[in-house]
This record gives C-alpha cells, sequence and structure tokens, in this order.
C-alpha cells in the first residue's frame, strides 16, 4: 500500500506543544495542501517528517519507511524530499552545484544527468544560468532550483514548505502550476504547505486545515474551498 | 642587491610555511565554519608522532606521510569526541558565538600538557632530509635551499590538490555545502556529520605537513612549546585571514604575503616589531578588505 | 527578581571570598616562638624557582634535578652536620609575576632557609622588589644570572652572586679579541636587554668596537623569525670575526643559518650560549661548532679527567637516572655543592645569619668546580670573576688553549682584565665537604 | 509590586552591602597569613581582569582572546607615569585606566567591525604582538621592565602591618569599587542595551540602539577595567616586563571568564578564586600520586584547560547561571 499515514503524531518544541495528536493520510500521487494559520504547526510537521527534528510520539510512515526513526539523510535515499522555508538553496553555490548536490548521494550517475537534464527542461531559466552563484538569481528562480535540488534526489515524497513565500502574484501562479504537473507527470506524493491557502487549494487533489497544532479538518480541496467555515477562517472571504 | 634579493627570498619561504598552516585553518573553517585555534597544537602533536615514526623507520620520507595520516586520525578523533558534542551542547545561547573558540583553546591547552607528559619538557631534533645550504650564485649564498624550495613546492602542491579536490569533485561539493549550509546539505541527502570529521582529518594532515616541514626548516628542535607553533599559530590565521578564510589560492597568498611584510620589517627596521606588525597588517586587511585580498571573488567561485 | 539575584550575588560573593582565604589557612604564626626557618634536628629546607615549563625551559629545567641528585648523594653520606638536605622546586615558567608567587610560597609557606639558585634577570629583581628577601633576611644564594647589579649589597644585601657578570665576560673578551684579531672586523650579535645591555657596557668600556653590531629581540620570539636576517647583516658588514652574545637557542639559530648562507666568520661565542650540549640537542651538529672560540669558567662537561666532572658524571648516574650530561647538570651539581660546603661551614647552630656569616668569612675560600676564584667576603658577594678560553674541537668539546686553562679575571667596574694565577682547592675526599 | 519596592532601595542596598564586604575583607586580612593576604591580593586582581572581560564577552557579545595586552597597557602606563612623570602611586592608578581605556576606544572601532572568529584572532596577534614592543622603546625598560614600587604602608598602620596587606588592601578596595561600579552601570540603560546587543543585534538596530558606539563604549570600559588590574598586577610584582604579560596570561583571563560564567558577573569570584587555587591543587595532586617533575610542572595546565572544556561543554553558561536555570525550572515546575 503506497501512502503518507501519520497517526497519533505529537512534537513538543521545548515547552511548547506543536503538533498535538495530528492523524491523517495521503494517498500516493495526491497533492495535499496543509494550511493554516502562523504557528499552527505547519512547518514543525515538515521538519518532523523529514527527519530534522524528533517527534514526542506517535508514528509516520511513507511507505514501509518509519519517517521517525531516521535522520534527513538516510530518509532522502528512501525516497523523502523536504524543501524547507525560504528558497532553500545554497546562496554561495553555483546554480549547477545545487542541482549536483541533491543526487550526490545517488550511485547511477547516468539517471541523475538524465534528471537533471528533465530539471532543466521543466525549468530552462534554470538552464540558463548554471553557473551563476545561486544568491545571483531571482525570488523565483531560487523557488525553481530549490524544487529543481529536491527532484535530484529522485523522491516519491515531496516536502514543499510555503513556496510562494515572497513572490510577486505571476510567479507565484506559474510555481503552483509547475508543482501541480511535477505531481502529475513524475507520479510525485506531495505535502505542499502554504499560507496562500486558496492558491494551494486550487491546485491541490486533497486539504488539511492545521489550528494550534491540531487538525481541524480534513477533506477533498474543492469541498474544503466551498466549507463556509473554512473560506470565513482561512481563505478570506 | 643582495640583501634585497635574500629578504624576498626569506619572506617567501616563511610565507609558504604560514601558508600550510593558514590552509589548514581554512579547510576546518570552510567544512565547520569554526576557526580552529588548536591546529598548531594539533601539527605539534602530529610533528611529535611524526618524530616517533623517524625513530622506527630512520626516514622522514616514511615518517612524512604517516605523520600526516596520525594528524588526520588525531583531528578526526577530536571531532568525533569532542567537536560534535561542543556542537550539540552549546550552539545555543549568547555564548553560542564565543563556545567553539574557547573550546578549541582548551584543546591546544590539553594537547601541550599531553606532549609534555610523554615526550617531556626538553628539545628534541628533526634532522633535515635534504640539504638546507642555500643555492650559491656567483659569490653569494642564496636565502633559498633544496629543502625550502621542497616546502615551497609541497605548500603549492597541497593549495592545486586541495583546491582541484573542493572544486572538482563530489567530495568538495559536499564539503562545501555541508560548511555553508548544514540544514540544507542533510536534506539533500549529504551526511554532515561525516563530511565535517572529513574536514577536520583533510586539515589535520595539512597542519602535519606544516609541522613536519617546519622543523627542520626553523631551529630543527621540537618542544612543547616551540616558538615555532606559537609563530604558526597566530601567522597561520593571519595568513588565512588575509586571504578571505574561505579560499585555499587566498590561504597562500595571505601566507607570501605576511611572509614578505615580516621579512622587510625584519630587514630594514627592527626585529622587535615582527609580532605587532603581524596584527597592525591583519587589522588593516579587515578594515580595508573585510573579505579578504581575494575574498569578494574567490568567495564568489567558491 | 534582579533584586534577589544581585543580593545572591553579594552572598556568594562574600562567602567566596571567606571561603578562599580561610579554607587551607592555618592560623597565622609570624608571632610565635623563634623556631628557625628551614631547619630542624634532621632536616634543612631549601627552595627554588626556575622554569621547569614553558619556551625557556628546555636546559634550564635540568638544573633542579642535578641540585637534588648531588643533595641526595650528600644525605646518603650522613647529611650535612647530621641534617637532610631538600630542595622546594617550584616552577616560575620564566614568568615574574609567577616568580613573585612562588618565592612567597616557599618563604611563607615552606619557610625555607635559604633560595638557592633562582633563574633569570628580570625574575630576580621582581622577588627582590616584592618579596624582598633582603627586608626578611632571606638568603639568595648563587643566582643564576650575569646581571652585574645583582652583586650591589646596598640594593641586594642577601644576594650572591656565582656566574661572572656579563659586564666582566665582555671586559675579558675584549683583552682576549685585542691579543689575538687585533685588526680584524669585527661583528656583535646580541640579546637585546639587560644581558646585551650589561655586554655592551662591557665592550665599549674596553675600546672594543663592532664594525657590525645586530641585536636580536629576547624572549626567543626574535629567534625563531630572524636568523637568516642576521647573517646577512653580518656578512654584509664584512665581519671576520663575530662576538655572538646570546642564549644558546640564538647560538644555534646563528650557527645553523651560518651554515646554511655559508657565511664563516670566526666565532666567539659567549659562556651563556655556548653550551655544547644544549646546542647538540637543538641538533647542531659538532661539526659546526669546531673551531669557534668560546669561555667558561667551570671545566669542560666533557673533560673525564677532571676530578669534579667525574664525581658529578658519577652522582649524575646514581642519584639522576643518567640523565644527558652537559654544561646545566655541571652547573646545578656545582651550585649544590657550594650550598653545602656554606651550609657545613655555618656549623651546627644553622640560622640564616650564621650561614651568610659563614659565606661572607669563608666563600673565598670554598671548593669547587670552578676555575675561577671566589670572591666572597664580609664586603663583597661576588661569586666567579674570570673565564678560561678555548676552542671547539670536532666532537663539540670545548678545549683550553693550549691544553691548560689559561684564567682571566677582572671585575664588574672599571678594573683591569689580568691572568690569573688561582688553583683550584683540591677537591675534598668523595666529594663531600668536610 | 514586591519588585517596585525593592528597586526603590535598591542602589541603597548595594551600596551599604559594598560596605559590608569591604569590613569582612578587611577583618579577613587581620586573621590569615601573609601567604593568604598575598593571594587574596592576587584573587583581587584576577577579579577585575575577570570582570573587564565578562563585560566585554557576556556583556556586549564580544570576545578578546588578547586582554593580556591591555592589563600590559595599564601596568606600563602606571609605571612610566610614575617613574617618568614622577606622578603619585594613587594617581597613576586612574592613569592607568585612562591609558587603557583610551587604547581599548581605538581598537574597539577596529573590533566594532569585526564578527567572532576575526575579533578573536586579532585580539590574540595584539596578545602576542604587543609586549615585545617594549624592546623597542628605551622608556619601557625592554626586556628587563621597568620597577613599579607602590611604596610601604602608611607608618600609622603600626609595625606589622606588611607591604602584602598594604597591597591587598588597595586591590580588595579596588575591586569593590569596580564591581560596584559595574552593578550599577550593567543595571543601567548601557547595561540594557548591550545585552540587547547580544541577543540580536539585527533587532537591536532597528530598535534604533546605535550598535557600533555602544560597542566601542564597551570595549573602551572593559580596557579601562583591565588597565586598573595591569596597574595592580605591576603593583603586586613589583615590576612590568614583557614576560610578566605572556600569551597565557590572556587565556588564563578567558579561562577564569568562563568558568565564573561569561554571561553574569555573579560568578566572577569562582573564576579568580580557581585561577590562584589550580597550581595549589595539581602540587597536592601531583604529591598525592607522587608525581614526577614533568607531571607537577604539566598538570597546572591540564587542569586549567580541562576545567575549560567540560565548562563549555556541561555548562556553557557557567555554573552560577546553570543554578539559576535549575533552580527557575524547578519554580515553573512547581507552578504547575
Amino acid at each position: 500500500m503506497m501512502s503518507l499515514r501519520i497517526s497519533n503524531l505529537t512534537v513538543d518544541h521545548g515547552a511548547i506543544r506543536a503538533l498535538d495528536d495530528v492523524s491523517f493520510e495521503i494517498a500516493r500521487g495526491q497533492l495535499c495542501a496543509v494550511i493554516g494559520a502562523n504557528g499552527a504547526g505547519k512547518t514543525t510537521l515538515l521538519r518532523t517528517l523529514s527527519g530534522l527534528k524528533s517527534a514526542t510520539s506517535g508514528s509516520a510512515h511513507w511507505n514501509e519507511t518509519n519517517l521517525l526513526h531516521g535522520k534527513a539523510e538516510q530518509l532522502v535515499r528512501h525516497g523523502v524530499s523536504h524543501v524547507s522555508e525560504g528558497k532553500s538553496v545554497i546562496a554561495e553555490l553555483s546554480v549547477k552545484e545545487n542541482l549536483d548536490l541533491g543526487a550526490l548521494w545517488r550511485r547511477n550517475k547516468k539517471e541523475s544527468a538524465e534528471t537533471k537534464t528533465f530539471i532543466i527542461e521543466t525549468f530552462p531559466r534554470l538552464g540558463e544560468r548554471l553557473e551563476q552563484r545561486a544568491d545571483t538569481l531571482s525570488g523565483g528562480e531560487r523557488q525553481m532550483l530549490a524544487i529543481g535540488r529536491a527532484l535530484m534526489s529522485k523522491p516519491e515524497l515531496l516536502l514543499l514548505d510555503e513556496p510562494s513565500l515572497g513572490l510577486a502574484p505571476l510567479v507565484v501562479a506559474q510555481i503552483f502550476q509547475a508543482i501541480r504537473d511535477l505531481t502529475t507527470s513524475m507520479g510525485l506524493t506531495v505535502l505542499l504547505v502554504e499560507q496562500n491557502a486558496m492558491g494551494a487549494l486550487k491546485i491541490a487533489d486533497t486539504g488539511v486545515v492545521f489550528n494550534l497544532g491540531k487538525v481541524v479538518a480534513n477533506d477533498f480541496a474543492p469541498a474544503l474551498i466551498a466549507d463556509p467555515a473554512v473560506r470565513a477562517a482561512y481563505l478570506g472571504y | 642587491m643582495y640583501e634585497l634579493i635574500n629578504t624576498t627570498l626569506i619572506g617567501i619561504t616563511s610565507g609558504s610555511i604560514y601558508a600550510l598552516m593558514a590552509i589548514a585553518i581554512v579547510l576546518v573553517w570552510r567544512s565547520t565554519r569554526i576557526v580552529n585555534f588548536a591546529q598548531a597544537g594539533m601539527a605539534l602533536l602530529s610533528t611529535y608522532l611524526g618524530y616517533e615514526f623517524i625513530r622506527i623507520f630512520h626516514s622522514f620520507w616514511i615518517a612524512l606521510p604517516l605523520a600526516m595520516v596520525a594528524g588526520a586520525l588525531v583531528a578526526a578523533l577530536i571531532d568525533l569526541v569532542f567537536m560534535r558534542l561542543l556542537v550539540k551542547h552549546a550552539s545555543q545561547g549568547p555564548i553560542a558565538a564565543v563556545a567553539p573558540i574557547i573550546a578549541t583553546l582548551g584543546l591546544l591547552g590539553v594537547i601541550r600538557a599531553f606532549i609534555s607528559f610523554f615526550w617531556g619538557n626538553q628539545d628534541l631534533a628533526i634532522d633535515s632530509p635534504i640539504s638546507n645550504v642555500g643555492y650559491t650564485v656567483g659569490t653569494h649564498t642564496l636565502a633559498i635551499s633544496p629543502l625550502k624550495l621542497a616546502i615551497l613546492i609541497a605548500s603549492l602542491a597541497l593549495m592545486g590538490v586541495l583546491t582541484l579536490l573542493f572544486q572538482r569533485t563530489n567530495l568538495g561539493l559536499a564539503l562545501r555545502a555541508s560548511a555553508f549550509a548544514p540544514e540544507i546539505s542533510r536534506l539533500a541527502g549529504v551526511r554532515v556529520d561525516g563530511v565535517r570529521t572529513l574536514g577536520w582529518a583533510l586539515a589535520g594532515a595539512a597542519g602535519a605537513a606544516a609541522g613536519m616541514l617546519q622543523t627542520p626548516n626553523g631551529t630543527g628542535t621540537l618542544s612543547p612549546d616551540s616558538i615555532e607553533f606559537s609563530l604558526l599559530l597566530v601567522f597561520g590565521f593571519i595568513a588565512a585571514v588575509i586571504g578571505g578564510l574561505e579560499s585555499l589560492l587566498g590561504a597562500v597568498l595571505g601566507g607570501l604575503i605576511l611572509g614578505l611584510v615580516l621579512a622587510f620589517v625584519l630587514t630594514y627596521i627592527s626585529g622587535s616589531l615582527v609580532f605587532i606588525t603581524g596584527f597592525v597588517l591583519l587589522i588593516v586587511v579587515l578594515i580595508a578588505l573585510p573579505r579578504g585580498i581575494i575574498g569578494a571573488k574567490g568567495a564568489r567561485r567558491a | 527578581m534582579i533584586v534577589t539575584n544581585r543580593r545572591k550575588f553579594l552572598v556568594t560573593s562574600a562567602a567566596l571570598v571567606v571561603g578562599a582565604l580561610t579554607l587551607s589557612a592555618v592560623p597565622s604564626q609570624a608571632f610565635s616562638p623563634r623556631s628557625v626557618d628551614g631547619v630542624t634536628a634532621t632536616s634543612i629546607k631549601l627552595g627554588i624557582t626556575i622554569p621547569m615549563s614553558g619556551t625557556a625551559s628546555p636546559g634550564y629545567n635540568k638544573i633542579p634535578g642535578a641540585m637534588k641528585a648531588y643533595f641526595d648523594y650528600v644525605n646518603d653520606n650522613g647529611g650535612v652536620n647530621g641534617r637532610k638536605v631538600t630542595l622546594v622546586v617550584e616552577n616560575d615558567e620564566y614568568v615574574p609575576t609567577k616568580a613573585v608567587t612562588k618565592t612567597n610560597k616557599l618563604v611563607l609557606r615552606d619557610k625555607v632557609l635559604a633560595l638557592v639558585g633562582p633563574l633569570g634577570t628580570s625574575n630576580n629583581q621582581a622577588v627582590a622588589q616584592k618579596v624582598n628577601p633582603g627586608k626578611r633576611g632571606v638568603p639568595v644564594l648563587f643566582v643564576n644570572s650575569g646581571f652585574s647589579g645583582f652583586a650591589n649589597k646596598a640594593k641586594y644585601p642577601t644576594t650572591y652572586t656565582v656566574l661572572p657578570s656579563y659586564i666582566m665576560e665582555a671586559k675579558i673578551m675584549s683583552a682576549y679579541i685585542k691579543e689575538k684579531f687585533a685588526g680584524k672586523k669585527l661583528g656583535l650579535l646580541y640579546q637585546d636587554d639587560d644581558f646585551g645591555d650589561d655586554a655592551l657596557a662591557g665592550f665599549k668600556q674596553s675600546g672594543v668596537d663592532f664594525a657590525v653590531k645586530v641585536p636580536y629581540a629576547s624572549g626567543s620570539q626574535g629567534v625563531a623569525t630572524t636568523p637568516g636576517t642576521w647573517v646577512s647583516a653580518l656578512a654584509k658588514g664584512g665581519a671576520e670575526v663575530v662576538v655572538l652574545f646570546g642564549v644558546s637557542s640564538a647560538t644555534a639559530a646563528a650557527l645553523y643559518a651560518s651554515y646554511v648562507g655559508k657565511y664563516k666568520p670566526q666565532w666567539i661565542l659567549g659562556s651563556v650560549g655556548g653550551d655544547a650540549t644544549t646546542l647538540a640537542a637543538s641538533k647542531i651538529p659538532p661539526s659546526f661548532l669546531a673551531g669557534a672560540i668560546g669561555t667558561s669558567f667551570a671545566p669542560s662537561p666533557a673533560d673525564a679527567t677532571d676530578d669534579y666532572i667525574k664525581l658529578f658524571m658519577d652522582v649524575n648516574t646514581k642519584y639522576n637516572a643518567g640523565v644527558p650530561f652537559d654544561n646545566n647538570i655541571v652547573q646545578g651539581m656545582n651550585t649544590a655543592f657550594l650550598t653545602v660546603q656554606a651550609l657545613k661551614s655555618a656549623g651546627k647552630n644553622l640560622t640564616r645569619k650564621s650561614l651568610m656569616a659563614a659565606i661572607d668569612k669563608n666563600g673565598s675560600k670554598f671548593a669547587s668546580a670552578g676555575l675561577v676564584p671566589l670572591n666572597y667576603s664580609a664586603t663583597s658577594h661576588v661569586g666567579y670573576n674570570g673565564y678560561w678560553f678555548g676552542t671547539y674541537n670536532a666532537s663539540g668539546a670545548l678545549v683550553a688553549d693550549g691544553g691548560k686553562y689559561t684564567v682571566y679575571t677582572t671585575d664588574s667596574g672599571s678594573g683591569a682584565v689580568a691572568k690569573s694565577t688561582y688553583t683550584r682547592p683540591a677537591m675534598p675526599a668523595k666529594g663531600l665537604p668536610n | 509590586m514586591r519588585a517596585v519596592h525593592k528597586i526603590k532601595s535598591n542602589s541603597t542596598t548595594r551600596f551599604i552591602f559594598f560596605i559590608a564586604l569591604g569590613i569582612v575583607l578587611f577583618l579577613l586580612s587581620n586573621r590569615v597569613d601573609e601567604l593568604r593576604v598575598y593571594q587574596g591580593a592576587e584573587i583581587a586582581v584576577y577579579v577585575i581582569a575577570i570582570s573587564s572581560l565578562i563585560l566585554l564577552t557576556g556583556y556586549s557579545g564580544q570576545i578578546s582572546l588578547g586582554h593580556g595586552a591591555l592589563v600590559a597597557i595599564g601596568g606600563y602606563a602606571a609605571a612610566v607615569a610614575n617613574i617618568n612623570f614622577h606622578v603619585p602611586i594613587w594617581l597613576t592608578f586612574f592613569i592607568a585606566v585612562l591609558v587603557s581605556a583610551l587604547f581599548g576606544a581605538l581598537l574597539g572601532a577596529a573590533a566594532a567591525r569585526l564578527s567572532g572568529p576575526y575579533l578573536a584572532g586579532a585580539t590574540l596577534a595584539l596578545a602576542v604582538g604587543l609586549p615585545s614592543i617594549a624592546n623597542q622603546f628605551t622608556v619601557l625598560g625592554g626586556e628587563q621592565g621597568l620597577t613599579f614600587d607602590a611604596g610601604m604602608p602608611p607608618a600609622s598602620l603600626g609595625e606589622d602591618f606588611t607591604v602584602y596587606k598594604w597591597n591587598f588592601w588597595i586591590a580588595a578596595l579596588a575591586t569593590l569599587a569596580i564591581l560596584w561600579l559595574l552593578q550599577n552601570i550593567l543595571r543601567s540603560r548601557y547595561g540594557r542595551t548591550w545585552r540587547a546587543i547580544r541577543s540580536n543585534d539585527v533587532a537591536a538596530e532597528l530598535s534604533g540602539i546605535a550598535i557600533g558606539r555602544s560597542k566601542v563604549l564597551a570595549f573602551a570600559l572593559s580596557a579601562g577595567i583591565a588597565g586598573l588590574a595591569g596597574a595592580c598586577l605591576a603593583m603586586l610584582v613589583g615590576t612590568v616586563s614583557p614576560s610578566a604579560f605572556p600569551i597565557s596570561l590572556s587565556f588564563s583571563l578567558l579561562t577564569g571568564a568562563v568558568l565564573a560564567g561569561v554571561t553574569t558577573l555573579g560568578g566572577v569570584m569562582i573564576g579568580a578564586v580557581v585561577l590562584v587555587a589550580i597550581p595549589e591543587i595539581a602540587d597536592a595532586v601531583a604529591n598525592r600520586f607522587g608525581g614526577s617533575e614533568s607531571v607537577t610542572s604539566n598538570l597546572p595546565g591540564l587542569l586549567v584547560s580541562a576545567l575549560l572544556i567540560l565548562t563549555v561543554l556541561l555548562v556553557p553558561n557557567g555554573p552560577v547561571e546553570q543554578m539559576r536555570t535549575i533552580r527557575s525550572r524547578k519554580g515553573v515546575a512547581s507552578h504547575h
């Protein structure tokens, strides 16, 4: 059974309870939007799933892999890629090096070269700037690079933290469209954490709504968009 | 004229030693963002081990690589049992910024005491493997000898090899990435802890090379408080900073510049001002060129 | 919260100070019945401050071991008037601050009878200034410094020098140079401190002019960086005879740099930096030294025909684990030898006063390894006052010119340099002073 | 409500307490033997020097591996003022503070632009380089150094009043004055500013704090206090010379500051006492185990370094702060 299964997950941040008894599932190939106010625990969820943060109790599995028992660098090897908040690229490295970094651990160099070609086809702007330092890129380009770097690790489960942060509306639309396309074309399972709730839900298959570390709603995306309570609290109309 | 040439040569050869040390400092800095003030102590310890290898194998050229391996192992061990713990424990709170500096200073003290326990407070000698007698041009003897030439070549070779390693290999990419952004590197699948240990090991080997080559080039002796190593501690750091701390090429250039400036101050001004000149040069560079002489360009390329 | 913290701070501070001062504090004994400091019916306690670790320590740190070895030898042969001699060694790391602290401990806690052989000019000056053994009546015997000032009885009433002063050395060297190297171009490499200043004063007074003078910074910091430039300066000045007035590490560095730079003047090495064994430890092959001229007031450590050297070698093997025998060992043992003689000479009723009185009275007649007279008297605290000259042979040993020790003597003032007719008293039986 | 009430009587209490502490010290100095008095004076000097370092590192977030150099400047300033300008002894202490503070301000202007490791390296280079300057200028007395005679105790104190006790009194008075002053400064606007910078200089800058000026001020003040320690040290040793200010002095001071807990003045005594006590402890340990000369002479260095490492690893903010944290945690737990 291919899926992301999270049950009774609790994570503490010092004295603060960041995630409180969280349970939900995402089927393979689905794009799930995680929405909620600042401090609702969305980022903590991603950091816990990718192995950056340890959980207090509960369980989380990607297929057969126990996500709570692995370090980040190991989980990557099991198909879990995380694009952390705020344009997760290394400014001091070139675009090419940022991409290569994601595939360092892969033994099959021919395959990783193919992945790179594919990414450059998907984001032609990166191809034009391969030798430039990452900090010379625009915000949107950096986000593309961050996603590209994650794709270089041949992920099955992609964790995206606020890809729209600080980007112009037009660029946001492009990025969202790219995420939707990649999910379909590569058969990815995506967990998309977003402040831009409407934008995210529009491209998502399902959605999970967080409030103060708890799941308050979990449904198909169109249903959530239609839900008056969700609309009022998170969609702003 | 003869004095001018010799002063320049003295500057270049002493500068190449500072360069080796600066390379070691830059290596640790680039892979861990820590300035390792224990680097000179580690180099000293490796040189003592090299001294033992010379006694066993009766050959400097066998002992040199063995000392470098030993230096690498010592450095790796220090990172494994000590620095990892430090990063975990003291990475938060008001002292976080200064904790690694203080810790490496403590390490320096421990290493010195350790050396004194085992080898005693006495001078030990390492013979020069090749002649240190200057080449003769006409009636003049130049301040450059086969040994000094070897040191110069060794520094340049080490710089070249390490630059290739850093810029052209996957390992180098992992090393640089881990230093700049450990978390992103982990997310990309880089085993950051292991890579850092490797960075320490490389630095340990470079430091060992500096110690092994400097000892026969200086007064030829080794003691727990060898002045050469206090020099290396301070001048290696200054050279690294002149070079911008990030770049290996910068470290080598920084070493040579420092060596030349000091040699000229010594010859033409006064021996008492050598150390303070190092300080002044450091401050001038830090204020005028905050990113080092090739920092701006080098950092971009790195 | 802030307030309570502050109060805690204050209370803690007070508690700590009290604790620190009283923890191991014994009730003040300053005015307890007069027991004689450092002496009991069965023991005599002496003290020394010397660098045992740190940059300046190699070489010097062998002196206390040699002293202890000789004291042990004496103790095993009945001690001094039935008392066993012990030496408390304190490591001052060649830092004046520490010398003062450690001397305080020796004088105030250990209550040693006397300080014997403390080393270093600035350290001894700091101790004299602060601990003030002169005022406390604590003898400071046979200081390991050639600073001429320590013989000033008015300023240092309880201090006894033993080494000929640097001024004496320079004056004697001048006489020697005028005799042997008249008309040659002279060079001088000297340490840029009181040590070198004393020497400069001596040379100036003797009217010796140097064509090239190269000072080097002391504290050995300068040593490592500079030898190449010293040699090029000397060579540039065309010096044919070079006097080297520095410490061993500087001598080693200079000889090495001149070998590297193929510069071959006639070297004249001062007594401080001319110890072949120390130089050998600094990897200077004996052949580097061959042909250089050196000076000493004691027999060469390599001279196994000398009674004292034979005795010291023997004691070194039996009581000092046979550490490499060199000038430092000779210096340490000779100091201990002189000390035992002074203690014996003070008689059964040993006090600080009687000890100093004994040296004043009998010191000039003391037996010792020195080939040069001792000048102790009621008015003088000057020890040895001269040198003999020799040439280093191919194995690095200093061999007296013409096969016999020709001793020159002088003073630290304006006195002339004279060839001495002094003959050393015979060594007492078994090397145990009567 | 309670807090407000306390703060009103704050400065008076503080003052009275320091007076009381002074009286305790005075009484103590009459009770213990001469060696303890001397060690007490040493502790006092270390307290001054360490608190200057805590002010700099703990409160303004700048590190110095070369505070020994500033101590040296103070010592030399006092000695030169006394010898060359015949300034009375009591005034030389103030001159030491002024000269060091001035130098500290210059250094601080450069330092304010340097971050952690750069500043550490620069100050280290200073500590290695500065003392050898004394060889360059004859007025500084070369390697041999200068004599600094702080004089005998006034005759009115009696025959039995030793020089050490007199020095202890002076050093202790200086220490109390400095601690009292620091307590007040740290509670003032400046203290709050420094703390703000230390915890987050970006935020501090946004809230309108002139970071550069504030850091320079901290450096100058710290240097001035270190200079006072230098004058006291010169008084205690009777001389100043380059070898009296080795790089190991700077490292010792830093060690003392870390052991004391670099983030708070509260533990400053601990650091000073440990520094003075370590050689004795090492001696005792070495004797207990029949240690050889090489063990005895190297044990103090090993102990100091090991303590430094352990402190950074286990109680990075110092023992006092650690206890406070534990206690406040307990407090939180009991409130639950």
